[in-house]
Formats: structure tokens, C-alpha cells, sequence
């Protein structure tokens, strides 16, 4: 397997090189190799958690910290497994999908660029690597946001571009100090040199506040939402789906936690700064997302509210570690990323919904809509199962992930943070209750009587991210699966330090 | 030769700021020009030929697209006046940055030195050292971007290519079909 | 035939290029890299490359070339004295304008020459010019605004070695 | 965009052969002399671009179509990843340098796969500024196009 690891990165890398060379032709034959290239990488995925195996992967048989490393533990083969997971719904969707849209072999190069780009990150061993790898990931998905070119997708994704870049700038200008500091760019160097000097010094901090912006920024945290509001709604469905579901996960979130935990450490102050973000972004992003009367930005401002449970979860897991609470803190990191990986999967399905109700009616506004749940039966039973998810309503799986941060939250002693987790919950009910009242209750207009339904690959990855919201909920109940799936993940944050000794090994 | 280096940042700041201020867009562009040229010629002080001939080549097309763009769209003047309340808020913290950044940079070490002193012999010796019998190539920058971390070049390869592609979908002429086209 | 003499051309280039790499010494890779990236560019650009190609290998021409370059500087020099003069002179002796002056050269290479040896020449500078052979320049010290005259005193110094190299 | 006038297009015409030449000797001596592919890449891109400034768009889009351009950009892509690739076929792991004692040191054929990937980026980086550039002028003709109609 870990022979193997190169190839998450670049057989979407050639694939993506190949497809622009299919002309307008040669549509149907990108359209089965691009499908392919994303199954291939779901079943290498599911290999590399099931397999368990661990390991570095030294590129150009260069030893580190000469070379650059790829690294595969617990968090990256979770993430690695998200992405394809994703990837392939909105793949299966798009291949429908995207007919209304032109220059169709462009879309799917850019598309796996922007998964190539999103697995680099998260195998990356080294920091400026990672920085590499984000930056064709967001260029991508700045490409992607604006892919219909009207006037409102050019500003959403023209305003994207801007605040992306400041965030990459930052992230460049924090691996600039951290490499001036330490003078190497291998995270797990870099991670030993701190820790053989006694911690941070003034120019580290500074990085590391950087760094936190900067991801911060690629994550919509709330006081760097801006742009997500814009550029989720305006890019087509399956890419608002991958933006929503895992791009600002893998980009925020992952690398995020990544560098706060097994790179700098955590400290107190990092992790309520954390969890101070995660509390903000869950009750602003649930508030604006009430007030929405475009179905897509409405789920736009509710994955600001997702987003901001994951980075609590992971947030109170770090000022916990810090305390000693070892055994709570990786309850409250499971329930973060559980969380994570729900919302890639729910958030992901909600925006195929969308996707196909505006295929359908040729509409977002909520109040042009309505009594589409005869015409559109089975979007509204995905979307049935979607919401009930993220709504948290008993057996599906998003009840299961709040259920454990709440846990963790009131074993810890902060009632108060598990009272705002459940009141937020109730926000997202009432949101999403909006969305099937509009939609599929009530009279149906008379412009909408030729609503129909799209069968075929587009049902398919509707129904199979609906499956998957099911089933998710047994990660935590059947005993086997957590521990194979979401434990070493968690460990691996919760280990902190023991990153550098895992990739340097025990010599070092 | 460290005055000239103080001399040139002097001369990279002022070109930065008029730019930024000017309302005169080609003049801003021509700003931008002296920046680029004042950079590369910084490189070439901290011994970076290779960057610096890159630098000059992509400042001079950079510098041409610009002004075509400028000159074309007629737009050499920008009205409208800043907001008295934003003005205030990006100078303060624009000067809390500069007071942090002063003691952050109170920490940097000595250009080329790391200041956590390591036992063991950083990648960066054995770049300089070794790279000749290591890779064979006499030029250490290209033994370094193209074998010991070509999977960076890689990424950046990739970069360009991705940004290519996507200028190529945001400026295509037609996005989408017309509804008699979707069969 | 055109191909061939602009392989050779190139040729030259690339070892005047790759010269101190070399150290003196005749290196047998860069020379077949030579060839290649020639052969590249005569192939491949041939026909963006310029059309003059007899030049080259007319002996003739081009000793008309090597009589017209200490020529050329005689006359830049003369010039440069003349500007100096008048730019240090207490009353400024000039009188600016544009004239305009005719030429009989056919060849793009060839009006090229003419106009850049006027550019170059102090005094004179060559502003526009037209599709029929007209000239329009710009000169420091304006003695006559008559077409055929201006064209004595400007061109036909160096219309005549440029006729005898290009045309 | 009709061009400039005779005396631009008959010295751009004769300093283009040298600029080709400069970037493929940039290119080719990466290993050896500062430069390399991205430098020469740039410098090849920089000739066409002065080209179309002299002789306009025209005469470029024939010389060098763009759909030919776009070509070269991917091929220049996916000749860089394969090399990559043969690494791993031949060597011992992705990226490796499987060639890297090929040849003497300090000669132009030395240091294994390093020129290689510098005539890939080159062609990749050369094709692609062009693209841009290009695309820059045209989109902007057409949308003054839609303006005069």
C-alpha cells in the first residue's frame, strides 16, 4: 500500500494532463475516464484504511529531510477516503449534470485537479508541499466557481479568488518564518526542532497565528466567511457539493489541525482560540442561514454553522489535551471529525439536491418554488434523509456525531458550549424545515407543471450518498468499524508529537 | 553593497506605495513595472541569477499585458474617494501588524543561519556539499527543484497548467448550451 | 537553400552562445546539440525568418557591409560633434522639425537599415513611415524642408551602401 | 490588431531567431548554468509574444495555432509527470533520478533525468504564457466586438 501512495496524486495529475486533449468529440470517452480515475482512487482509498497500513513514502528515493516525504496515517487515509467518497457522487452527478454547460473535457481536467490537488494536501509530509498542493486545489476551485460565466459566478468567484490568495499568502509568508526559524520545510523536522528547543519563541507564534488565519480563511471560519456565501451557490452543483462537502475541510480543517497538533502543539490558548472560531461560526452561519431565501446560499451559510461543530470538536480536543484530560479529548476529536465526515457526506447530498431541483425548475428562489414532491420523488427523499442528518434526528448519522460533542462537552464541564451545540441544532431544524415547506409542500406554480425528474447516473449518486448517510450512523455502533476507521485517526491528533517520531522513526 | 540593499528596499517601498495610491492606473502599472525590476535586481544581490532572469523575463510580459490592458480599456483614471471609517480601521491594523512584525522580526536569525541550531547536519549542507556527486548536476538550484524535490517543480508545473485551464473556462465565449441543445 | 544558410547562421549564434561554456575547447556534445537546436529553428521558423538570406553568402555584400561599417561610425561621430556643439553653444543654434524624405529602397530589411542608421545618427530620428517610400523624420537642425533636398542631405549618404548590400 | 510598423516587424523578424535560440540554450544548459526550464520556457513564450505585438494576431494564429498551443501545454505536462513515472518503472521509486550516473559530470549529458524534465517544463512553461497572453488579447477583441454591434 504504501508503495502505492504516489498514485493518489498522480494518476489524477496525468488524467487531468490527458483530458484537455479530448476535443468536443471525444466528450463521452473523458467523461468514462474521468469516472474511472475517481473509482480508482475510491478503491485505493478504502485499500489504504483497510489495510491499515502506515507509513512514509520517500519520493525520489531521497531520504528526509533531503527529499520530500508522503506521509500516510489514520487522519490522512479518514481524509483520503472522504475525498474519493465525495468525489465519486459528484463525479456520477456531473456526468449529467454538466450537459447544460459547455467546454465539458475543461470541467472534468479541472475537476481532477482539484482532487489531485486536495490529496497532495493531505499526504504531504512536508510543509511547502502543502502549500503547493492547496494552491491547485483552490485554483482550481476559483477556476470552477466561475465556471457559467454570468456576472453574478465571475464576482462570487473573482471575490473567492481575492480572499484565497490573501489566505495563501499568509500560509506562504508563516512556511517563509517557520523555515527561516527551523531551516527545514519537513513538518516532522520542524516539529522535532521545536520540541528540542524548548517550545515557541515570538517569531514561531507569530506563524502560527498565521497559519491559523490563513487556514482559517480556506475553512470560512466566521470572521473570514465572506466569500463562501458568494462562490458556494454560484459554482455548479457537484462543485458546490465538493467545496461544501470536503474542499474546505481538506484545505481548512485538516491542514489546520495537522499543523496545530502534530507540528507547533497545542497549548491552551490555541485550542479556545479554536473553539472560540467553532462557537462563532456555528451561531452566526445558523442565524444568516435562517434569514436565506436562495436555496443554495441558504445551505451555503449552513455549511459555515457545519463547519464551525467540526473545528469545536477539534478545538475543545486541544485545550483538553492541555489539561491532562487525554481520555475526554479524543472524545471530543472523534466527535469532531465523525462530524467531518458526516458533513462531507450530508452537506455534499443537500447540494445534489439542489442541483436537481434547479435542473428541474430553473430556479434557487425558494419562493418560486413548491409542491415539487410529486414531481421530484426521489430528490425528495434524499433530501429527506440528507436533513433529517444534519438536522440530527435519532438513527441517521448526524445525530450520532453531536451526540458524542455534547458528550464530551458536558463531561468536560462546559455546559454552557453543549447548550449552544443543541440550540444551533435547533436553528438547523428550523432552517431546514424551511427548505421542504418551500420546496416540496404546498401549491405547485404553474411554471413549474413540466418539472421532471432526472433519472439515471445523477439518482445513482444521490442515492448512494443517501445510503451512505444511513449507514454512517453504524461507524459508532458495530464495534470493528471505529476502531478501523475514525480511531487512528484520532490518535494521530491526540498523539501530537509523536508525528515526528512516527515519520522520522525511532532513531531520529 | 548592504547600503545599495537598503537603498534598493527604500526604492521598492516608495515605487509600492505610489502605486497602491496613485489614481492614475498606468502610472500604478509602471509602478508595478519598478517593483518587479527593483525585486530582481535584489535577487541578483543575494545571488539568485536563475531567479532573477525568471523574474525579469515574467516582470517584462507581466509589464506588457498590463499595459495593453490599461491603455486599451481607456480607464487610466479611477474615481471615487476611500471611506473615512475603513481608512481608520486598516491603518490601525496595519500598525499593530508593523509593531508585532518588529518583534517578530527581532527574532529572525542572520540571513542563511537557522536559529535553532541543529545536532544533526541540515538537508540544506548537503545540498551545497553533495548535490554535484549526488545528482550529477553542476547547477545546485536545478539539482535541488528538479531531483531532490522535483515533486514540488511538479506541483508548480501543475499550477500553471491549472491556471491556464481555468483562464480558458473563464473566458470561453459561450458557457452554456441553449435549452434545445440539451437532447 | 534559404533553410540551409539559416542553419548555418544559427549554428554560428549557438557556439558564439555556448563559447565560454565550452572554455576554448571543441566539446562534441554541444556541438550535435547545436545542430539539433539549429536545425530546430531553421526547420521549424523558416518562414518567419527574415527574407534577406542572400545577404549572407553574396562575398560581395558583405564586403560592402564591412566598407559601410567604419563609414556609418565616420558619420555618427561628425554628428555627435555637430549635436554637441549645438547643445553647448550659448544661443542654442537649432531649429527642429519634421521633414520629409524619399527613398528608393524596395526590401523590408533594407528601409529597416536606412531608417535605424538615421535613428542612430545624432540629430536625425526616424518617426513614421509610409507605404510608398516616404520617410518621416525628425531632425535637429532643419536646412531645407524641400523633399529631394532633405533626402540629399539625410538618406543619400547611406542609400547608396545599403542599396549595394541589400538590393 | 494589424501590427506595427515595417521597420518593428523586419527587426523583430531577425532578433527572433536569436531569442529562440538564447531560450533552448537556457534551457538545454539547465543543469549546468543558471537557467533552466522555467526561465527558458518564459524567454521561448516572450519571442512569440513580441511576434504577435510586430505582425499581429493574425499572422501568429497561423504560425502557431491554438489549439497546437494547448496541445504542447499538456504534452509538456504529461512528458514531466512520465518522467516521474519512469522512475518508478526503472528506479527504485517515484522521481527517481534512475539516471543519474549516466554520463560524465560537467557535460552537457550528465545528471540523468535533470535535463529532461528541463526540455518538459520548458515546452509546458513556454506553451502555456503564450496561452495566457493570448487569450488575454482575444477575449478582449471579442468583447469590443459585442460593443460595436
Amino acid at each position: 500500500m504504501i508503495g502505492l501512495l504516489p498514485a493518489f496524486v498522480v494518476i489524477p495529475l496525468i488524467a487531468a494532463f490527458i483530458l484537455p486533449l479530448f476535443g468536443k468529440k471525444g466528450k463521452d470517452a473523458a467523461t468514462i475516464l474521468a469516472n474511472a480515475v475517481i473509482l480508482l482512487l475510491l478503491v485505493l482509498a478504502v485499500v489504504a484504511v483497510y489495510s491499515g497500513k502506515q507509513g512514509i513514502y520517500e519520493i525520489g528515493d531521497w531520504s528526509i529531510p533531503l527529499g520530500i516525504n508522503l506521509v500516510l496515517d489514520g487522519l490522512s487515509a479518514l481524509m483520503l477516503l472522504a475525498i474519493a467518497t465525495v468525489a465519486t457522487a459528484a463525479m456520477l452527478f456531473s456526468a449529467r449534470y454538466m450537459e447544460q454547460y459547455t467546454a465539458k473535457a475543461k470541467y472534468l481536467s479541472l475537476f481532477l485537479l482539484m482532487v489531485a490537488g486536495m490529496n497532495g494536501v493531505v499526504l504531504s509530509g512536508d510543509i511547502f508541499n502543502l502549500f503547493v498542493f492547496l494552491e491547485i486545489a483552490s485554483l482550481a476551485s476559483y477556476a470552477l466557481v466561475g465556471f457559467g460565466c454570468g456576472h453574478e459566478e465571475l464576482e462570487a468567484s473573482f471575490k473567492y479568488m481575492v480572499l484565497g490568495s490573501v489566505g495563501s499568502i499568509f500560509i506562504l509568508f508563516s512556511v517563509g518564518l517557520v523555515y527561516g526559524h527551523t531551516g527545514t520545510l519537513n513538518m516532522a523536522y520542524i516539529s522535532q526542532t521545536i520540541q528540542n528547543n524548548g517550545g515557541l519563541n515570538a517569531g514561531l507564534t507569530f506563524a502560527l497565528a498565521l497559519f491559523i488565519v490563513g487556514f482559517g480563511l480556506k475553512a470560512a471560519l466566521v470572521p473570514f466567511h465572506a466569500w463562501l456565501p458568494d462562490a458556494h451557490p454560484s459554482a455548479p452543483a457537484p462543485i458546490s457539493a465538493m467545496l461544501s462537502g470536503i474542499l474546505i475541510k481538506t484545505l481548512g480543517v485538516y491542514a489546520l489541525s495537522r499543523v496545530v497538533f502534530n507540528i507547533f502543539g497545542v497549548s491552551q490558548a490555541t485550542g479556545w482560540l479554536i473553539i472560540v472560531l467553532g462557537l462563532i461560526s456555528m451561531i452566526i452561519g445558523a442565524f444568516l442561514a435562517i434569514g436565506q431565501e436562495d436555496l443554495k446560499r441558504l445551505m451555503a451559510y449552513s455549511s459555515i454553522s457545519q463547519i464551525g461543530y467540526v473545528v469545536l470538536g477539534i478545538g475543545l480536543g486541544a485545550a483538553l489535551i492541555q489539561k491532562g484530560e487525554d481520555k475526554l479529548a479524543s472524545l471530543a476529536i472523534l466527535g469532531g471529525l465523525f462530524h467531518l465526515v458526516n458533513h462531507a457526506v450530508y452537506k455534499s447530498l443537500l447540494f445534489l439536491n439542489s442541483g436537481s431541483i434547479e435542473m428541474a425548475t430553473g430556479t434557487r428562489r425558494l419562493e418560486q418554488m413548491g409542491g415539487l414532491a410529486a414531481k421530484l420523488p426521489y430528490t425528495r427523499a434524499t433530501c429527506a434523509v440528507a436533513s433529517a442528518s444534519i438536522v440530527g434526528i435519532p438513527p441517521f448519522s448526524g445525530f450520532w456525531s453531536k451526540l458524542i460533542l455534547i458528550i464530551a462537552a458536558i463531561l468536560a464541564g462546559y455546559y454552557w458550549i453543549a447548550a449552544i451545540i443543541v440550540f444551533v441544532s435547533l436553528c438547523t431544524l428550523i432552517m431546514y424545515l424551511k427548505v421542504h415547506r418551500y420546496v416540496f409542500l404546498g401549491q405547485l406554480p404553474e411554471k413549474l407543471q413540466n418539472a421532471r425528474e432526472n433519472k439515471g447516473t445523477m439518482l445513482f449518486a444521490m442515492a448512494f450518498l443517501a445510503c451512505l448517510c444511513i449507514l454512517m450512523g453504524l461507524l459508532v455502533i458495530i464495534p470493528g468499524l471505529k476502531e478501523a476507521v475514525l480511531d487512528p485517526a484520532v490518535k494521530v491528533l491526540t498523539g501530537g508529537f509523536e508525528y515526528s517520531r512516527f515519520v522520522i522513526g525511532p532513531g531520529g | 553593497m548592504n547600503i545599495m540593499f537598503y537603498v534598493l528596499l527604500l526604492f521598492i517601498l516608495i515605487a509600492a506605495v505610489i502605486a497602491v495610491e496613485t489614481k492614475n492606473l498606468l502610472s500604478s502599472v509602471i509602478c508595478i513595472g519598478a517593483i518587479g525590476f527593483g525585486v530582481s535586481i535584489m535577487f541578483l544581490f543575494l545571488r539568485a541569477p536563475d531567479i532573477a532572469i525568471t523574474q525579469i523575463v515574467v516582470e517584462v510580459l507581466g509589464l506588457i499585458i498590463l499595459i495593453r490592458a490599461t491603455i486599451s480599456r481607456d480607464l487610466t483614471f479611477i474615481s471615487g474617494d476611500k471611506e473615512f471609517f475603513g481608512t481608520v480601521v486598516s491603518v490601525v491594523i496595519i500598525f499593530m501588524i508593523f509593531l508585532v512584525g518588529i518583534r517578530v522580526f527581532d527574532t529572525i536569525p542572520e540571513f542563511g543561519q537557522p536559529t535553532f541550531a541543529q545536532a544533526h547536519n541540515p538537508a540544506s549542507e548537503t545540498y551545497i556539499e553533495d548535490g554535484l556527486e549526488k545528482t550529477g548536476a553542476a547547477n545546485i538550484i536545478a539539482s535541488i527543484i528538479l531531483d531532490f524535490r522535483a515533486y514540488d517543480t511538479l506541483g508548480e508545473a501543475t499550477v500553471l497548467f491549472t491556471s491556464i485551464i481555468g483562464a480558458t473556462v473563464i473566458l470561453r465565449r459561450k458557457s452554456r448550451k441553449a435549452l434545445g441543445e440539451l437532447e | 537553400m534559404r533553410r540551409s544558410i539559416y542553419l548555418v547562421l544559427t549554428f554560428i549564434i549557438w557556439i558564439l552562445l555556448t563559447w565560454p561554456f565550452a572554455d576554448g575547447t571543441v566539446d562534441l556534445q554541444v556541438v550535435v546539440a547545436g545542430i539539433i537546436a539549429s536545425a530546430f529553428v531553421a526547420i521549424i521558423f523558416h518562414d518567419i525568418l527574415p527574407k534577406e538570406h542572400h545577404v549572407f553568402v553574396s562575398p560581395i555584400r558583405i564586403f560592402w557591409f564591412l566598407v559601410y561599417v567604419p563609414v556609418f561610425f565616420y558619420y555618427v561621430t561628425k554628428a555627435n560633434f555637430d549635436v554637441v556643439y549645438r547643445a553647448l553653444h550659448p544661443q542654442m543654434p537649432i531649429k527642429p522639425g519634421i521633414v520629409k524624405i524619399k527613398t528608393n529602397l524596395k526590401s523590408d530589411s533594407a528601409i529597416t537599415a536606412l531608417a535605424n542608421s538615421i535613428t542612430l545618427t545624432p540629430g536625425t530620428l526616424t518617426v513614421d513611415l509610409t507605404e510608398d517610400g516616404y520617410l518621416y523624420i525628425h531632425w535637429i537642425n532643419v536646412k531645407s524642408d524641400d523633399v529631394e533636398q532633405a533626402t540629399c542631405l539625410i538618406a543619400q549618404r547611406f542609400e547608396w551602401f545599403i542599396k549595394k548590400i541589400f538590393e | 490588431m494589424k501590427g506595427m510598423t515595417v521597420i518593428v516587424k523586419t527587426i523583430s523578424s531577425w532578433v527572433k531567431v536569436l531569442i529562440i535560440l538564447f531560450g533552448i540554450y537556457i534551457i538545454l544548459f539547465g543543469h549546468l548554468t543558471p537557467g533552466g526550464g522555467f526561465a527558458g520556457g518564459v524567454i521561448l513564450a516572450s519571442s512569440y509574444v513580441m511576434l504577435m505585438l510586430a505582425f499581429g494576431r493574425e499572422f501568429v494564429q497561423k504560425d502557431l495555432p491554438l489549439s497546437l498551443d494547448s496541445k504542447l501545454d499538456c504534452l509538456g505536462a504529461v512528458a514531466f509527470a512520465m518522467i516521474a513515472v519512469l522512475g518508478y518503472v526503472f528506479g527504485k521509486s517515484f522521481f527517481d533520478n534512475f539516471l543519474s550516473q549516466f554520463g560524465r559530470h560537467l557535460r552537457l549529458i550528465s545528471s540523468g533525468t535533470i535535463p529532461l524534465s528541463n526540455i518538459a517544463i520548458g515546452l509546458k512553461v513556454g506553451a502555456s504564457l503564450f496561452l495566457v497572453i493570448f487569450i488575454l488579447s482575444t477575449f478582449r477583441r471579442d468583447s469590443s466586438d459585442d460593443k460595436q454591434e
